[in-house]
C-alpha cells in the first residue's frame, strides 16, 4: 500500500526542476526508487533523492511531473517503496576513487549516491551534462559534499561545451576510477556504458523504463541487452549492476 | 527417500509441476525464458486478445498487505504480434524441456475462436483461455466465466479453432458453483482447467478517499486467495476428471503441496515473484521435493487429490 | 472539529455506526448486551433457523494468517427458542439505546416465512435474512443468495411474514455480479442490504493432508475478505439506493472508513473481535471518530459513497 | 493454524492419565491452553501442563482422550495456541501463601502453577480430591516442587476421607492464604468459590466449558454467572480472575 506523506518543504533547483522535501524518512539505499501516487492523476517512477527526510527532485515535463511541481506545503503525496535496486559502493571504500556521471534528474538519485560514498570514506568525481547553463542541477550540492565536479553544457553556458561522454573521458584520462556509476537519459548511459567497457572499469547504470505495477510482475518495465535475460528495471533494477 | 519431481501435463513432460502463471513476466520471450531459468516447470505467456491494447493507465497494482491487487487491463500486442513473441519463446523454451503455455482472451464468442486459430498457427503446447473478461455482447458485460453455457460456447469455438492443441479453461472464483462452470467446459471439451483467476476486489485508500487502482476494481492475487482456491480446486476435482492447473495464493512449497491435495494436477505460481522475486519458481519446486521427501512420498502425483471426499 | 457518530439506518437512531455481525457473539442476550456495553451502536444475533442444530464438529474455526475460516454450521436454538432470548435481548438493550438485529435463516421459502413470522413475534428492530444457505429444494442445494430469482422470492416471503419490521437482505460475495442480485431483492421489497458475508473457501493442513475443518470447506472472514467486501459494497451503492450494512474484514476505524466510503451506511464488525477481543467494537468506534475528525468530516454520512463513480 | 508438535514421551500418571510429552516449547502462562487436534477425530481444549516443552495431562474418558492416549512416541499432535487468560500471582510475590485446589485433570494446570509460584517465592499449599487413591494425579510432583500437599479421597484410600473442600476448609483455618486457585469440575469450583466468599479472600477459578472456536467468536463456551456478563471460557477465562 501507499504511505502518504506530506510536502514540508520546496526547493527550487532550477527553472524547471524541484526538490520535495516531506515529512518523515524513508530508509533506502541510493538508486532506488518509489511510486508516488497523486490521486486522480497518475502514479509514476521517482528516484529517492534523499531518505532522511524522503526527498523527490521532479524536472517539470508533462502532466504528472507538473502537478508534482503544483503542491503546496502540507499537501499530499502516497507514496511506495522504496522499490528496486539502487547502486552499491565498493567493499572497502576508504579512499577509493568512484565516478559519478549524470544527466537530467539522474543527477538526484547521484547526490544521494555522493552523500554516502563521502561519508564512509571515498574520493568523488562527478560529471554533470545539461544543455544549458540553466538546466544543471544540483552542482552547488555535490560541492558541498566535497566531491570534485566536471559540468558541460551543449551550448557551452557553463562548464566546457560540448556532452558529457567528453568530460567522462577526461576524468578517466585524469586517475582511473575504482568504479563509475551513472543516471541520466538512454543514450547519455550507453555512451557511458561504451566508455567503461573500453576500460574495462566497473561500472553501475541506472536505467528508465515505463513502469506500470512496480512489482516485477507486469513485465512492462523490460529493458533488453542488460546483464540479464529479460532484465526488469523495476525489480533487477533500475540499477545494473552487471 | 527419493522423490521425483516430474509429471505430466496433457501429455507433456514436466521437468517439475510449477507452472509460471498468465500475466506474470509473461510478456516477451525473454521474461518466459528467464521463467523457465528460474526454474519453473512450464511457462503461460501474457493473455493476448485480437487486438493491441495498451491497458489501464496506474496505478495498476499495489500490495495491500495480505495480497496483491492488480488491474493492468489485459495490456498485449493483439493476437498477430503474440505470435512472432511465441515462436521466438517455444524456440528457446525447446532446449531448457519446458512446455508453453498460451493465454488467450475475447470479447466475444468468435473473437476468441479467431485469437485461438491465429495463436495456435505459434504452435503453444497448450492453449489456455481466460474467460473472466467480460462478454461485449451482453447488455452488463457478464464475464464469459460467470455462467456455463457462454463457458461452453468459448470452449467449442476456441477448441474447433486449435486443431489438435490441448486446451485448458481458466475459470473464475466469483461463481456460487465454480463445479458446474467447469463440468459444462469438459462437456464442451477441455482438455484441462486451470482454477482459479484472480478474485474481484477494491483496495480504497482513506486519506484519499478514492480506490486505489486507476480502474478502481481488479484483482486480488497471492496470500488472501489461497484458501478460495483450494476450494475452488476441490470442488472440480470432484466435478470433473481432467488435469487441473491449480492456481491461487502459493507462495511456498507447502502451499503447492496443499493445492495438489485439493486435487491439481500441477501448480500455478503468479503473485509470489513479487513477494520472493523470479528465483520463487525454482525454490518452490525445491521446497515441494523437500516435503514431498520429508513426508514421505514419491512424487507429487503421490499426493494429488488426497484430502478428495470418500 | 466535532465529529457526531450519530447515525440512521431504516428509521432507527444508533450512537455509532459499529454494527456486531451475526454469529459473532449473538447466541445469547448476555453477550448480545456485552457487545453493546463494548460500544456497538447495534448488534445483531446469530441466525436462527426453523429447528435447533448443533452445527458441525470441531474443528469449526481456524485463523490460517490472512484471515478465518469457519464453519460453525448455524447452530442455533430453532426460532421458538430464538424468541425468548431476542425478547430478553431486547429489553436489556433499550435502557442502552442499541437496536437489535435479528438473523434467521431456512432451508426453503416457505421456512424462512414461518422462521422470521416466529422471530418478528419478538420484536427485534430490524430482521437480517442470511441467503447463504443451501437450497434444499434445489437438486445442487444452491445457496439462496445465488441468483436473483430465488433471493427476491425469499424477500417477499419475509417481507409477508414480518408486517411492519424492516429486513435487511444479506448478500454473499461469491456471485459474478452482486449488484443484480441486490436489485432482485430491493425490487422484492428488501428494505435495507447487508454486504456481505463469507466468501467460501478451504484451509488444507499439509502435514495432516486434509482440510482443518471438519466439514472441510467454510467460510472466509477477517483481514482477506476486506477488498471483496468493499468491491461488493460498492457494486451494491451504485445498484440500489437502500442503506447497506458494510460488513467484511473491518478490523480498524480506518477499514470502517473505506467501506462507507465504498457505499455503506453502518459498518458490519465480526471477525475483529477475535484479533482485538470484544473491545474492538468500541475502540473501531473512537478510530472511525479519530479519522473523520483528522480529516476533517462531521460525521459518518460525510463519506458516505465517497467513491461513487461519476 | 495450527503447528505440529511430536510425542517425544508418555508419562503414565495414573490407570487413566497420561502426560504427552513433546518437541517443543509453547511460551503460556499457567491457565492457559491449547485446543488440540486429531485429524479425523476430534479438536478439543486441553491445558498447558507444562511449557518447557510443552506438555498435556489426559485423562482417558473418551473417543478424544482415548485417541491422545494412543499416540505412541513420535506420533503428531496438531495444537493452536495457547488460547486464553491464566492464573496471574501475586504482584510482589516472595513469601505469600497461595492455595491450590484441584480435581481431576484440572491438577495439571496447577502443577505448573505451582512451579512457577514456588520460583518467585511463594509457599504453596494444595488441595487435592479424587474419588480413590488410584486417581489421585501428579502427588508426587507437587512435593517435588516443595508444596505442602492435603489429598482426600470420597473412599479414604488415599490422604483423609471426604470432600476436597474439607481439606479445603482446613487449610484456610490453618493460615489464612493470600488467593487461592482452583481447577476442577464445576462442583468443586462453585464449592471452592463459596468458601472464598465466605472467606473473603481472593480467588481465581478456571471454569470449563464447552468450546468451538476457541476465538471469542462463536459464544458457545459462554459461562453464566461469571464476573462479566457474557463471559467466554476461551476469551475471558478460563480462569476467572474476578
Ligand atoms: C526508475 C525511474 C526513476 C525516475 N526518477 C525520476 C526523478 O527522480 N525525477 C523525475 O523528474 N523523473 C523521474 N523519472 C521519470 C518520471 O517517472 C516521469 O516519467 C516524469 O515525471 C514525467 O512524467 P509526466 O507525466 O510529467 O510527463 P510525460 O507526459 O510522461 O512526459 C512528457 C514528455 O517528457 C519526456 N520526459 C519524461 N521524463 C523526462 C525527463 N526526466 N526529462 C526530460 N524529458 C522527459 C517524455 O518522454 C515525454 O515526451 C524516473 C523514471 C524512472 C523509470
Ligand atoms: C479449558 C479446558 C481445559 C481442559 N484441559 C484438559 C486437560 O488438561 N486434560 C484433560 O484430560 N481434559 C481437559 N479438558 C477436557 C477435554 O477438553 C475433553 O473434554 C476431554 O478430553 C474429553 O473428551 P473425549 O472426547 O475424550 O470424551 P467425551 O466423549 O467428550 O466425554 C466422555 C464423558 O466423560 C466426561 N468427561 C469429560 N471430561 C472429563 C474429565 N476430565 N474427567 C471426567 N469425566 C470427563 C464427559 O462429560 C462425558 O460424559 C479441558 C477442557 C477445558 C474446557
Ligand atoms: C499482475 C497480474 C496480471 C495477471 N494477468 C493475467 C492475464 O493476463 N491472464 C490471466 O488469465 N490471468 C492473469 N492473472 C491471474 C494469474 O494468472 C493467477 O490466476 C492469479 O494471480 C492467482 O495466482 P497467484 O495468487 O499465484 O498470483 C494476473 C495476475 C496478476 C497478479
Ligand atoms: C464464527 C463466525 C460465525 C458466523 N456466523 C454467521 C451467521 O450465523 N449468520 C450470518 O449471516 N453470518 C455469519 N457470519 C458472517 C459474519 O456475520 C460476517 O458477514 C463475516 O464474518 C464478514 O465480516 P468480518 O470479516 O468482520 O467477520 C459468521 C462469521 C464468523 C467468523
Ligand atoms: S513495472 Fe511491472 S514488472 Fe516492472
Ligand atoms: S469457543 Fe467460541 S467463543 Fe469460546
Amino acid at each position: 500500500m501507499h504511505e502518504v506523506f506530506t510536502v514540508v518543504h520546496v526547493r527550487a533547483e532550477n527553472y524547471r526542476t524541484k526538490t520535495l522535501i516531506l515529512d518523515r524518512s524513508l530508509s533506502a539505499q541510493p538508486g532506488q526508487f518509489v511510486m508516488a501516487w497523486l490521486p486522480g492523476v497518475d502514479e509514476k517512477p521517482l528516484s529517492i533523492a534523499a531518505e532522511a527526510p524522503l526527498a523527490l527532485t521532479v524536472v517539470s515535463v508533462g502532466p504528472f511531473s507538473e502537478a508534482l511541481h503544483g503542491l503546496g506545503l502540507g499537501a499530499s503525496v502516497w507514496v511506495r517503496g522504496p522499490l528496486g535496486h539502487g547502486f552499491t559502493l565498493p567493499d572497502d571504500p576508504l579512499g577509493k576513487r568512484i565516478l559519478l556521471v549524470g544527466g537530467g534528474y539522474g543527477v538526484a538519485p547521484l547526490l544521494f549516491l555522493a552523500r554516502r560514498a563521502r561519508a564512509v570514506g571515498c574520493t568523488v568525481d562527478v560529471c554533470i551534462g545539461a544543455r544549458t547553463s540553466a538546466d544543471v542541477l544540483l552542482a552547488a550540492s555535490f560541492s558541498a559534499v566535497g566531491a570534485m565536479l566536471r559540468i558541460t553544457t551543449e551550448d557551452g553556458s557553463a562548464g566546457s561545451q560540448g556532452m558529457v561522454t567528453q568530460a567522462v573521458d577526461e576524468a578517466l584520462r585524469a586517475e582511473r576510477p575504482y568504479a563509475v556509476y551513472a543516471c541520466g537519459p538512454i543514450g547519455m548511459l550507453g555512451a557511458v556504458e561504451h566508455q567503461c567497457k573500453r576500460y574495462g572499469l566497473p561500472h553501475q547504470l541506472s536505467w528508465e523504463a515505463h513502469m506500470r505495477c512496480g512489482m516485477g510482475l507486469c513485465g512492462a518495465c523490460e529493458v533488453h541487452g542488460r546483464s540479464a535475460e529479460g532484465w526488469l528495471a523495476c525489480h533487477d533494477g533500475p540499477v545494473d549492476r552487471g | 527417500m527419493g522423490v521425483d519431481l516430474t509429471c505430466e501435463l496433457l501429455g507433456l513432460r514436466l521437468r517439475n509441476p510449477i507452472v509460471l502463471a498468465s500475466g506474470i513476466l509473461g510478456t516477451s520471450a525473454s521474461l518466459l525464458v528467464r521463467a523457465a531459468e528460474s526454474g519453473a516447470g512450464a511457462v503461460t505467456s501474457k493473455s493476448c486478445g485480437p487486438r493491441p491494447r495498451d491497458g489501464h493507465s496506474n496505478p495498476v497494482a499495489v500490495d495491500w498487505g495480505h495480497g496483491v491487487i492488480n488491474a493492468i487491463g489485459l495490456s498485449n500486442p493483439g493476437a498477430g504480434g503474440e505470435v512472432a513473441l511465441l515462436m521466438d519463446a517455444r524456440a528457446r523454451l525447446a532446449p531448457l524441456g519446458v512446455p508453453l503455455i498460451a493465454s488467450i482472451f475475447g470479447g466475444t464468442i468468435a473473437e476468441y475462436g479467431e485469437v485461438a486459430q491465429i495463436v495456435a498457427s505459434a504452435g503453444p503446447d497448450i492453449i489456455e483461455v481466460n474467460i473472466s473478461c467480460p462478454n461485449v455482447a451482453d447488455e452488463f458485460g457478464t464475464p464469459f466465466a460467470a455462467d456455463g453455457r457462454s463457458a461452453a460456447e468459448v470452449t467449442e469455438a476456441v477448441k474447433a479453432a486449435v486443431g489438435p492443441i490441448p486446451v485448458s479453461v481458466k475459470l473464475a472464483p466469483n461463481v456460487p458453483a465454480i463445479s458446474r462452470i467447469a463440468a459444462s467446459v469438459v462437456e464442451a471439451g477441455a482438455d484441462a482447467i486451470t482454477a482459479i483467476n484472480t478474485m474481484p476486489g477494491m483496495v480504497i485508500d482513506a486519506d484519499a478517499g478514492r480506490p486505489v487502482l486507476s480502474n478502481r476494481v481488479g484483482g486480488i492475487s497471492g496470500p488472501a486467495l489461497k484458501p478460495i482456491a483450494l476450494r475452488c480446486v476441490a470442488d472440480v476435482a470432484r466435478a470433473v476428471d481432467v488435469p487441473i492447473i491449480g492456481t491461487g495464493g502459493v507462495m511456498s512449497g507447502r502451499d503447492a503441496a496443499e493445492i495438489l491435495m485439493a486435487g491439481a494436477t500441477v501448480v500455478g505460481v503468479g503473485t509470489a515473484v513479487w513477494y520472493r522475486g523470479v528465483t520463487a519458481l525454482g525454490e518452490i519446486a525445491v521446497e515441494l521435493e523437500q516435503f514431498l521427501g520429508r513426508a514421505g512420498y514419491g512424487d507429487p502425483a503421490a499426493i494429488r487429490g488426497l484430502i478428495a471426499y470418500p
